[in-house]
């Protein structure tokens, strides 16, 4: 499928990587347009059950990111988020879905180059 | 783990007897040096300066004859050749189309299995070395590394690129005293020995000028190029300076099998151009 | 690369083709000229090697400039010792970008006369390895009188490193010699092709 | 049925450079509940928010969306505009077009496309939205500095004089910070510690300020305006109320021989010392690492000569709480030492020194007294050479940036040599002068006209030692790189402003962010550099990156004036987006069971438990409870909550199910 566009949904935090996207943004940096951002304070608030909605309702690939363990603006959201992660991917894997459509990854405040790198390497 | 053994052609010529003084130091140590089969020369500076591919497909063939032999390391005890094969080695494990080309060109698939061992590596590695020595090579040393044992730090990653320490520490294990020294990996004029000969004299000149000035009694190497400069050369360097330079250059392993007491003519120090002798008294050695 | 929405004069620019052959970016070089003060034989060169980069800089818009790199003397006395690579603070490789300008100057036959005697070394030395598979240092000697006409040069040292034991007057030969000529044969014809 | 305004920026032609904005506005009509659709050239300009609030009252709108910039930026403008207009601000949001789209991707379709898929997204949520009202939090009007070098000094004594209590937290036995180490200042060359002393006994005496020295942040628990602080007062073994700071411990003390890190390691201090003789408080400090009493039990001999019996051997680290309202980080910055440098020679070089021992040798207080003696022998250098950019403008030593002070404390010192060393010959290696500030160019022209201080343009390769002389092999690029070798008596190092210690683990314990060179982020770099991400903490001074001191002066009194605007309301207003459990009429009165693992997972402690009680107070059930001045509205309870009881106002369920459904374009069916 030479001309395969997939749509990719990246689930961020608000602090991290929201602003990270922002900076890649007033950097200039170019990334594909088939991804889309939706933004959540933090990634604790992320209700990975949303996820499996999102590839219901056609998502090609996810990305769930936010800040660095020990950066979270709220002290330990993440560190909740990476537990559900962990469980998260057995159920992928028992529903049949390929984990890799999935990348949970931490973007710091600074990562905005990696932000662009990742949703390069996505699209 | 089998170690192999790339001698390199300056070894089977002018620098004898730094073969002559490795193979009986390995006697002694009961270590055997099986040579890569059928090896070629590794094309030292006039590969990589007039060529880009001869550079590497000369080393890649020496690597993948070891490779096929079985050997999981290869002493290099020539530091151009040392250079030469972990460069080669470094690029074509990067590059793997590069690795497919080079190994097309010499009809040999290069693996890069067999890591790269220098001469101090290799020593460093024999456990118990003190123990070994029999009359203590008591001399004020200065440990010249040159530059292709100790750069480009991101290749051959051994030792650190400024004030290197490794081989001071092996002449400590035998008793000498390394001395804090400043040329320690100033280039000596490698390769222009023969084209330019003046380059070589001044540059070994202000070798053996700070050695000298700082007291030592002899300068150890562990390369071919650099003994014959700051040995052969040594007429040149004199002639240059304006003064004469006593100090002897000799080979680690021959500082090593002096130390285990080995016999002199077995290490080859009757092939030196600077006589291997040590002003009277201050070392149990007798006088050689 | 150069972002591409600048045309060249004339193909790409000496700076292109360094960057292409050896990975380093000239342009990253801010002339801190670190490199020139720690090069053992700066003082011999007609360009230290931080000039050199500045040569190849601007030599997109000065032809002349990239001339000036490849006839340069500079580009044969590098001894590669690796001393500019090790403490340049933009970690540029600067000896194999002279390697890559010395394999250049070779091809389009700018060779600095002063660098007669240093190439003739050299290609004795091929000469040996491509015959021998091996250095044979009596035959490679010969050669580079042959090359250079030095014919009285080292006189003195042949006998005293015959007699001990030093020189070989039979080389060495690799058993394999046919592959070493077609490793060789097939390395000088990828140079001509190159531009 | 939803009447939503939507409202596209061009942005001047940021986001209508590769976006077709028309056609954005187009698709936005035909998305059902969107009642006006209209694109402007600046939305954020006050015609385009007269356009909103015309919209509003005209249409009688239930929802704006302004497809424009990040909400990060304009997301409290727009809402104040629909505001003033009488629509609730929280119905209003902001679809990220440009720096998610305009900016990131070519000018074509697919940009176009994915506009209108932000713009559909957010016309999803703001249609479940509801009207919210701000939360009024109460505001502890004490602010606590961290850091007591003139950053920090200035922030306290700002705060102090704007009638605010401050608590000043400082690491070392005494505020003055690395200015306190310096002789002369450029560009005026007024002594340092001159014009500094007055400012730390200001601090010292002022009635506002509460100074806690030797001291370090334990813990940071709450957020803006209700902070609680846990300090941990290191034991000085001392008692600070009866110590008169006569000094007679410290001239007794036997053990002698420490290198003080006042003096950079060039002088010696003993056990028990007071760290320079202006220092504030003027008390000494017992050094448990090297004391003879700590370390094998015997001497004691200060605790005899103190004539007030200060000296309490057993005291322990003290914590002590405070209930801040703001902190202010002044933490300032270090520099790398001289064994950094492999080429320089790993620092085995006595007479290698760098900036702040060169002003150690130059201040009067300093080892030498101000001599101009090097520490190898005690000599007096004749020729010294001063290398700049040493470690900075680096990538191969991981420092890329330029520490932006070097070039004009390398001026200053060439000049306080040649003026205490007249025959002296001073070199600079300098790469290029950075001398932006008032009167800085004039002050290095003064160093190479007036104290004829030799400039050689070109980086130093190598440093070693030849009998006796430091040889510093450099060349002078502008005389076509010819390599020189200069034998100098002395180096001085300009190295690289680097990070404090310990800045890392700080920001963690604050949830401040910071950079890869663990200097603390500002919220913007350009439009609010005093402030970080982290609501409440503000920056000031070389915490955030290398500068001089006339602007981390400045910045203090920047960051001073934040605080003040805080502390001047009475109550805080926050944002209502927090989490509330549902609440429904008997006799289920909530859909929560009690589980309380919503209790667990919150950070802020913010859910309590709520006994519903029937007419006749029998305890009918159990529910959470969210505490709206404790919450922060991170969400993590949402996700807990196994019955869906507990959301999060702004980000709600709805909320975000309509925009994943909307992005994907399962189109949400009802109007």
């Amino acid at each position: 499928m030479p001309d395969f566009e997939p749509k990719i949904v990246a689930f961020v935090c608000n602090w991290c990587t929201y602003a990270g996207a922002d900076l890649t943004g007033t950097s200039r940096m170019k990334y594909s347009p088939q991804v889309s951002i939706i933004r959540f304070p933090c990634t604790g608030r992320i209700d990975f059950m949303l996820l499996l909605k999102a590839f219901a309702s056609g998502a090609d690939g996810i990305i769930v990111s936010g800040c660095h363990p020990n950066d979270c603006h709220y002290s330990s959201g993440n560190f909740h988020a990476r537990r559900r992660w962990i469980i998260f991917r057995g159920l992928l894997d028992f529903l049949g879905i390929d984990v890799r459509r999935v990348q949970f990854s931490w973007y710091g405040r600074w990562g905005r180059s990696r932000a662009t790198s990742a949703c390069a390497a996505w699209a | 783990m089998k170690t192999g053994f790339y001698p390199g052609c300056s070894m089977k010529g002018s620098a004898r007897e730094y073969s002559e003084s490795l193979l009986a130091v390995a006697a002694a140590l009961g270590r055997d040096l099986p040579e890569v089969p059928d090896w070629n020369c590794c094309g030292a500076t006039a590969a990589h300066n007039l060529d880009p591919d001869l550079a590497l497909a000369l080393p890649a063939r020496i690597l993948a004859a070891a490779e096929k032999e079985g050997m999981d390391e290869v002493l290099v005890p020539c530091a151009a050749c040392y250079s030469r094969l972990s460069v080669t080695r470094h690029e074509l494990l990067a590059d793997e189309a590069l690795r497919r080309r080079i190994s097309g060109l010499v009809e040999a698939d290069f693996r890069g299995s067999a890591r790269v061992l220098n001469i101090i590596e290799w020593l460093a590695a024999i456990p118990g070395l003190e123990g070994m020595v029999k009359a203590p090579f008591a001399r004020r040393v200065a440990c010249y590394y040159g530059c292709l044992l100790v750069r480009p730090a991101g290749v051959v990653n051994f030792d650190r690129p400024e004030e290197p320490q490794s081989m001071d520490l092996l002449m400590k294990k035998i008793g000498a005293e390394p001395l804090d020294w400043a040329f320690k990996t100033e280039c000596c004029g490698a390769g222009f020995s023969v084209s330019r000969t003046d380059l070589v004299a001044k540059l070994s000149g202000l070798i053996l000028e700070d050695a000298v000035a700082r007291g030592a009694e002899a300068v150890i190497v562990a390369c071919p190029m650099c003994h014959l400069n700051l040995d052969m050369r040594r007429p040149n360097i004199e002639r240059r300076a304006g003064k004469k330079y006593h100090i002897p250059v000799i080979y680690i392993t021959q500082a090593l099998g002096l130390a285990m007491g080995l016999p002199a003519k077995k290490l080859g120090l009757q092939r030196h151009k600077v006589a291997v002798k040590f002003p009277a008294a201050n070392s149990a050695a007798k006088d050689i | 690369m150069r972002s591409d929405n600048h045309a060249h004069p004339a193909g790409p620019a000496l700076a292109d083709r360094v960057l292409e052959k050896t990975g380093v970016d000239v342009a990253r070089c801010y002339q801190c000229g670190k490199c020139s003060a720690g090069c053992p034989l700066a003082a011999d060169m007609d360009f230290p090697p931080s000039q050199v980069m500045h040569l190849l800089q601007l030599a997109a818009g000065f032809p002349e400039y990239a001339e000036l790199a490849l006839r340069s003397h500079t580009i044969w006395l590098c001894l590669t010792c690796e001393i500019c690579y090790c403490r340049c603070p933009m970690e540029l490789d600067i000896p194999k970008v002279m390697d890559a300008l010395r394999h250049e100057s070779l091809a389009q036959k700018k060779t600095n006369p002063k660098a007669r005697d240093i190439i003739a070394f050299h290609r004795a030395f091929l000469d040996s390895v491509r015959t021998t598979g091996r250095l044979f240092e009596m035959g490679q000697v010969i050669d580079y009188k042959l090359r250079s006409g030095h014919f009285l040069q080292d006189m003195l040292q042949a006998p005293w490193m015959f007699l001990v034991g030093k020189l070989h007057l039979l080389p060495e030969r690799v058993r394999d010699r046919r592959l070493l000529g077609r490793i060789f044969a097939r390395t000088s014809k990828a140079k001509e092709k190159r531009p | 049925m939803a009447r939503i305004g939507v409202f596209i920026c061009h942005c001047g032609e940021n986001i209508s450079a590769t976006v077709d904005v028309g056609k954005v506005a187009e698709a936005a009509a035909r998305i059902p509940g969107v009642a006006h659709s209209v694109d402007y050239k600046y939305m954020c300009s006050d015609p385009g928010q007269q356009m909103v609030q015309n919209a509003i009252r005209e249409k009688n709108l239930t929802g704006v969306v302004v497809a424009a910039c990040s909400p990060r930026m304009h997301e409290p403008t727009f809402r104040r505009a629909c505001a003033a207009a009488g629509l609730n601000p929280f119905l209003c949001e902001m679809a990220n077009i440009r720096e998610h789209c305009s900016w990131v991707h070519e000018k074509g379709d697919a940009t176009t496309e994915k506009a209108i898929d932000i713009v559909r997204t957010l016309v999803a949520k703001v249609k479940k939205n509801k009207a919210l009202q701000p939360i009024k939090v109460p505001v502890t009007k004490v602010a606590m500095v961290i850091g007591g070098g003139i950053a920090g000094i200035q922030a306290s004594l700002d705060i102090a004089n704007a009638g605010h209590r401050v608590i000043l937290v400082e690491r070392e036995p005494s505020i003055g910070g690395h200015m306190s180490q310096l002789s002369e200042t450029f560009p005026t060359l007024d002594c340092s510690q001159c014009i500094l002393t007055p400012r730390m006994v200001e601090v010292a005496q002022h009635a506002n300020i509460t100074l806690h020295t030797y001291s370090e942040l334990e813990s940071l628990e709450g957020f803006i305006g209700n902070f609680k602080a846990r300090i941990r007062k290191k034991a000085r073994s001392l008692d600070e109320k009866l110590c008169t700071g006569c000094g007679l411990c410290a001239q007794k003390c036997p053990t002698r021989r420490i290198a003080s890190e006042f003096d950079a390691g060039l002088g010696l201090r003993p056990a028990i010392y007071v760290p320079f003789p202006q220092a504030v408080p003027n008390k000494p400090v017992i050094d448990r690492e090297h004391c003879t009493y700590y370390l094998k039990g015997k001497c004691r001999l200060c605790e005899k000569v103190c004539p007030t019996q200060a000296i309490r051997f057993d005291q322990e680290d003290e914590i002590v709480e405070v209930d801040v309202g703001a902190v202010v980080l002044a933490t300032g910055f270090d520099i790398k030492h001289s064994d950094f440098f492999p080429e320089y020679g790993y620092g085995k070089h006595k007479d290698v020194i760098d900036g702040l021992q060169f002003e150690r040798l130059a201040s009067a207080s300093g080892p030498t007294l101000g001599e101009m003696r090097r520490p190898s022998d005690g000599k007096v250098p004749e020729t010294v050479v001063f290398v700049a950019c040493a470690g900075s403008r680096d990538p191969a030593k991981g420092i890329e940036y330029c520490s932006k002070i070097c070039c004009m404390y390398t001026a200053k010192h060439a000049m306080l040599y040649k003026h205490k060393v007249h025959h002296g010959k001073p070199y600079v290696f300098y790469m290029d002068i950075r001398a932006g500030g008032k009167m800085y160019e004039e002050f290095v022209r003064r160093a190479m006209e007036e104290d004829g201080v030799q400039y050689v343009r070109g980086r130093v390769s190598r440093i070693f030692e030849r009998n006796g002389k430091l040889v510093v092999k450099g060349a002078d690029t502008l005389l076509g790189a010819r390599p020189m070798e200069i034998e100098a008596d002395m180096v001085v190092l300009a190295t690289a402003g680097v990070a404090q210690a310990g800045a890392e683990e700080l920001a963690q314990k604050l949830h401040v962010s910071y950079d890869a060179h663990k200097f603390y982020a500002e919220a913007h770099p350009k439009l609010r550099p005093v402030e970080t991400n982290t609501a409440g903490i503000f920056l000031a001074g070389a915490c955030q990156a290398p500068k001089d001191i006339p602007e981390s002066v400045a910045q203090a009194s920047g960051a001073a004036a934040k605080v003040a605007a805080l502390f001047s309301q009475a109550e805080l207003v926050r944002e209502p987006l927090i989490a509330v459990v549902d609440r429904q009429a008997p006799p289920l009165y909530s859909s929560c069971v009690g589980c309380f693992l919503c209790q667990s997972a919150c950070p802020y402690q913010a859910i309590e438990k709520e006994e519903i009680r029937g007419r006749d107070g029998q305890l009918l059930k159990t529910v959470a409870k969210v505490n709206p001045g404790l919450c922060q509205g991170c969400g993590t309870c949402v996700a807990f909550c196994r019955t869906k009881s507990i959301d999060i106002q702004g980000f709600s369920h709805e909320q975000v199910h309509a925009e994943v459904l909307a992005l994907l374009n399962r189109g949400d069916r009802d109007a």
